[in-house]
């Protein structure tokens, strides 16, 4: 895949960090406004596509680091499942941080209000985790279905089971 | 009756779905039927859970709260899409690979298996 | 409180958590990652066993996730429980043990077996996945859960099925069984919105205690016998079968006839426990004996035909698929009539679910050898092979039990199971009994074939110098031997503290109902 | 040809049969009393001090099934992980 027209990238330049920081915006007040960790997550991501499709995959992809976006994904998944383990003490996934004053501990008045960025205990802490996990899978997904095929015919060994 | 007409949209988009996946001949095709038969899905679920004249079951800033939406239907909808879109991206990298080895994307010539 | 109230959720968290850490694990090298593989599946393994030795001393555990006790199922005033609930009843607990010993199996097999491929760090992550989705479907009191971890396998197995990429058939049946698969998930989703619309409630209990069999109802039930028929197998809809099984690398297969188990439990979970005494009339007990005679049959006459060993091994799951279904439907068929349930159709349900348990161990058994069979002598058709009983004892002893097994001979599990279902399903008709027979001697014949071909005869050329499997594939098969040994040593021990129980939990709706939501039916 | 015009006659009936048996479940815009849903609108915010009401089920009530859904979108990376890999044998 080849870079698109100077029209393209100047305004991939301009906007794509817009993109970034909105997307971090979504996960970041997920338990506020509409949105949270997967759909934010999806959000950052579409800034890979995006310079992808505007600077082209030969200049993209030596800046790409693939084993980032594993252990964005790794981290996620664990800092998420681990959260879930924590309340073992209570039960599986018990919102052990919600109303205790702590981190994510404040209450909030009930009814139409304008939001309280630290609330909701567990909730916002799990959407951090997941628009991580959701960053570094969407990118690998994305990474991996453009530059897969030549990957393979890269490898040479045929992996074809025990019996050719 | 006609007021259940979303229903009708959503038995549309299902039988369309799965004629695309029965009778098509490309391998996107079939795909994209797989992905109209799971947006009928999606679509159901939403459907269901509207109130006439409800607002989104959000209180950020919300104006005066009157009727809200079921908010279940919504959450359960979030799970079907991304659910949806992990199976895509793999059913899209595995005919990538389809057309790799057979160099075509007809089904009818993808038939190793038989009998 | 101690920490067993918590097995529910470990049993599902276990594996899940061994397979996010698996592709770290595998950067420590080549025995980190195996013992990784056969550690965690091992713990499971016993963690289910706990959790069905629980369940037998202290009846249906319940674990509500995230409730502030384990047990709240209902919040103050409610009827319908608001959050996800495990609920594990004998039945449940049965199937868990049956599955995650099969993984446990396949796992051993694995490390030695896959040693020479790339890509194994995301092995070992997906096989976990198969095995969290596979007791997640087993575990969950919740419509969606259930569908959430029907994906979860679904995706998993996909993956694996494709683990050899370089072969076009194996891309081709692992698309073949997504498009199958993933329609049927949808299928049961928008069934799911069905029942959510009609009760606005998810939890299996409260759409059981609710359920009044109307138009709607109907139409969610043809969708859900629809689809869970579709990804276990049976016959109209068994295409993607023998592609899949025979595909899939042998240990991968040997969870895959776990996880086709488990979609016959939610099938059997549906029936029974959610729409139960309320089905009233004989038509969906009869469509699920005709599916089970169809599959049974056709099944066994397509393996007779077959070359390669591990297609025609899973033409013959699908006809074993077809004894369950047989003899659970005909329990249900006498399930609203106490007579009848007493005189033949509990027999058939403890013949159906004993069969499940033998089916499950030696089918991964037989499909373990071919694995076997394959890594010493390097093809898959039948014709390449001969006289391999010298060269690998070890695998043609074990062969030979799981072939005895399967074909019902008499001192061996299979043949108790079958007599149970024979002489059950000879009190209804006795034609069906009859094809159940027909069906029994055509498995016999056929793996008579593949055992004179294969393991007799004179040694071909090719093959003098192949020698017996490394010991890690033997160990992953002599799990599943030895658990098919003492099922057959034992019969009445395991009919009457395995089988009994979980045939009492299914026919017992109201039971499955008031454990969630108190007072019930 | 023939056999669209059969779909279309199929498709008719079985879109028929579909909608008669979605009207059935309730009228589009009343679900009627819904004590599931109604349960998280007046006490989510209470009981968990999130504003968006969506969110906390997602996370909270039905925090597990987005648990498995993580695992869902984790088992796609890793399938096409495995059918993309870099072969060369270990």
């Amino acid at each position: 895949m080849y870079s698109l027209s100077v029209i393209v990238r100047t305004i991939c330049d301009v906007f794509a960090w817009f993109l970034a920081v909105f997307g971090v915006y979504v996960i970041i007040h997920g338990h506020l406004t509409p949105g949270g960790g997967f759909q934010g997550g999806a959000v950052v991501a579409t800034l890979f596509a995006f310079l992808l499709v505007a600077y082209g995959g030969k200049k993209f992809i030596p800046f790409y680091k693939s084993n980032l976006f594993s252990w964005f994904e790794t981290v996620g998944l664990l800092l998420f499942i681990g959260t879930g383990l924590v309340g073992l003490g209570t039960t599986f996934f018990y919102n052990f941080l919600a109303g205790q004053g702590g981190l994510f501990g404040s209450t909030v008045p009930i009814g139409p209000n304008s939001g309280v960025l630290n609330s909701s205990g567990t909730i916002a802490l799990m959407n951090m985790a997941v628009g991580v996990e959701v960053i570094g899978g969407l990118s690998l997904i994305l990474y991996y279905m453009f530059k897969g095929i030549r990957l393979y015919e890269e490898s040479g060994s045929e992996e074809t089971g025990h019996d050719r | 009756m006609i007021g259940n007409l979303p229903y009708l949209v959503v038995g549309i988009i299902f039988l369309l779905g799965l004629y695309a996946v029965l009778f098509e001949k490309n391998l996107i095709k079939i795909a994209i039927g797989v992905s109209l038969i799971e947006a009928s899905a999606n679509l159901l679920l939403i459907v269901l859970g509207y109130r006439t004249g409800g607002s989104i079951p959000v209180f950020t800033l919300a104006g005066k709260v009157g009727k809200m939406v079921l908010p279940v239907p919504q959450a359960l909808t979030l799970t079907a899409i991304v659910i949806g879109l992990a199976t895509s991206a793999l059913m899209l990298s595995l005919i990538m690979m389809l057309y790799k080895h057979y160099g075509t994307l007809d089904v009818r010539e993808i038939r190793r298996l038989r009998g | 409180m101690s920490w067993h109230v918590h097995l529910p959720a470990l049993v599902i968290a276990v594996p899940l958590l061994g397979a996010f850490i698996a592709p770290v694990a595998s950067m420590l090298g080549k025995v980190a990652r195996n013992f990784w593989l056969v550690g965690v599946s091992a713990l499971t393994a016993l963690l289910s066993v706990l959790l069905w030795q629980q369940v037998l001393t202290s009846g249906t555990a319940i674990y509500v996730m995230g409730a502030e006790a384990f047990n709240l199922s209902l919040p103050s005033g409610m009827s319908l429980p608001i959050r996800i609930i495990l609920e594990v009843d004998a039945f449940s607990a049965f199937m868990a043990v049956v599955g995650s010993i099969a993984a446990f199996a396949g796992a051993l097999f694995s490390t030695n077996y896959m040693e020479r491929f790339s890509g194994l760090d995301k092995f070992a992550a997906l096989y976990f996945l198969l095995t969290t989705g596979m007791l997640g479907m087993v575990l969950t009191g919740d419509l969606f859960n259930f569908f959430v971890f029907l994906e979860i396998a679904s995706v998993a197995s996909f993956g694996l099925v494709a683990f050899w990429r370089d072969r076009p058939e194996a891309i081709e049946a692992s698309f073949k069984y997504m498009v199958v698969s993933t329609i049927g998930a949808m299928m049961i989703l928008i069934a799911i919105a069905f029942l959510y619309g009609r009760y606005n409630a998810v939890s299996m209990a409260a759409v059981a205690n609710a359920l009044r069999l109307g138009y709607a109802e109907k139409i969610a039930l043809v969708f859900l016998i629809i689809a869970l028929a579709m990804k276990c197998g049976t016959v109209p809809m068994h295409m993607w079968t023998p592609d899949a099984y025979t595909e899939a690398p042998a240990g991968v297969t040997c969870l895959l006839i776990a996880v086709s188990q488990a979609s016959l439990y939610g099938l059997f979970r549906v029936c029974f426990s959610i729409y139960g005494a309320s089905l009233g009339s004989a038509v969906v007990p009869w469509t699920i004996i005709i599916l089970g005679v169809l599959s049974m049959f056709i099944g066994v006459s397509m393996a007779v035909v077959q070359k390669e060993i591990k297609r025609l091994m899973a033409y013959h799951s699908v006809s074993q698929i077809g004894y369950m279904l047989l003899g659970l439907g005909v329990g249900l068929l006498a399930l609203s009539d106490p007579q009848a349930m007493a005189d033949y159709g509990f027999t058939a349900m403890k013949g159906g679910i004993y069969h499940l348990i033998n089916y499950t161990m030696y089918k991964g058994l037989l499909f373990l050898t071919a694995g076997a069979l394959y890594y010493a002598a390097g093809s898959r058709n039948l014709n390449d092979l001969g006289g391999l009983a010298r060269t690998m004892p070890y695998t043609t002893f074990m062969f030979v039990i799981a072939a005895a097994a399967i074909a019902g001979l008499p001192p061996f599990n299979g043949f108790v199971s079958k007599l149970l279902i024979y002489e059950s399903t000879f009190a209804v008709y006795p034609i069906l009994s009859i094809m159940a027979l027909v069906t029994s001697v055509l498995t016999l014949a056929s793996f008579v074939k593949v055992f004179q071909t294969a393991f007799l005869g004179p040694a071909k050329a090719k093959l003098a110098q192949v020698k017996e499997v490394p010991p890690g594939m033997l160990l992953g098969m002599s799990v599943l031997t030895i658990v098919i040994i003492g099922l057959t040593l034992f019969p009445t021990w395991s009919l009457s503290n395995l089988v009994e129980p979980a045939a009492k939990a299914l026919v017992n709706q109201a039971g499955y109902i008031s454990a969630v939501i108190g007072g019930g039916l | 040809m023939k056999r669209q015009v059969l779909f279309l006659v199929a498709l008719i009936i079985v879109v028929g049969t579909l909608w008669g048996g979605l009207s059935r479940i309730h009228q589009f815009g009343d679900p009627g009393a819904a004590p599931m849903d109604d349960y998280y609108l007046h006490n989510a915010q209470a009981e968990r001090s999130a504003n968006n009401i969506v969110t906390s089920i997602v996370f909270d009530y039905r925090g597990f099934d987005t648990l498995g859904e993580a695992a869902v979108l984790f088992t796609a990376v890793c399938s096409v992980l495995v059918v993309f890999r870099k072969g060369g044998h270990n």
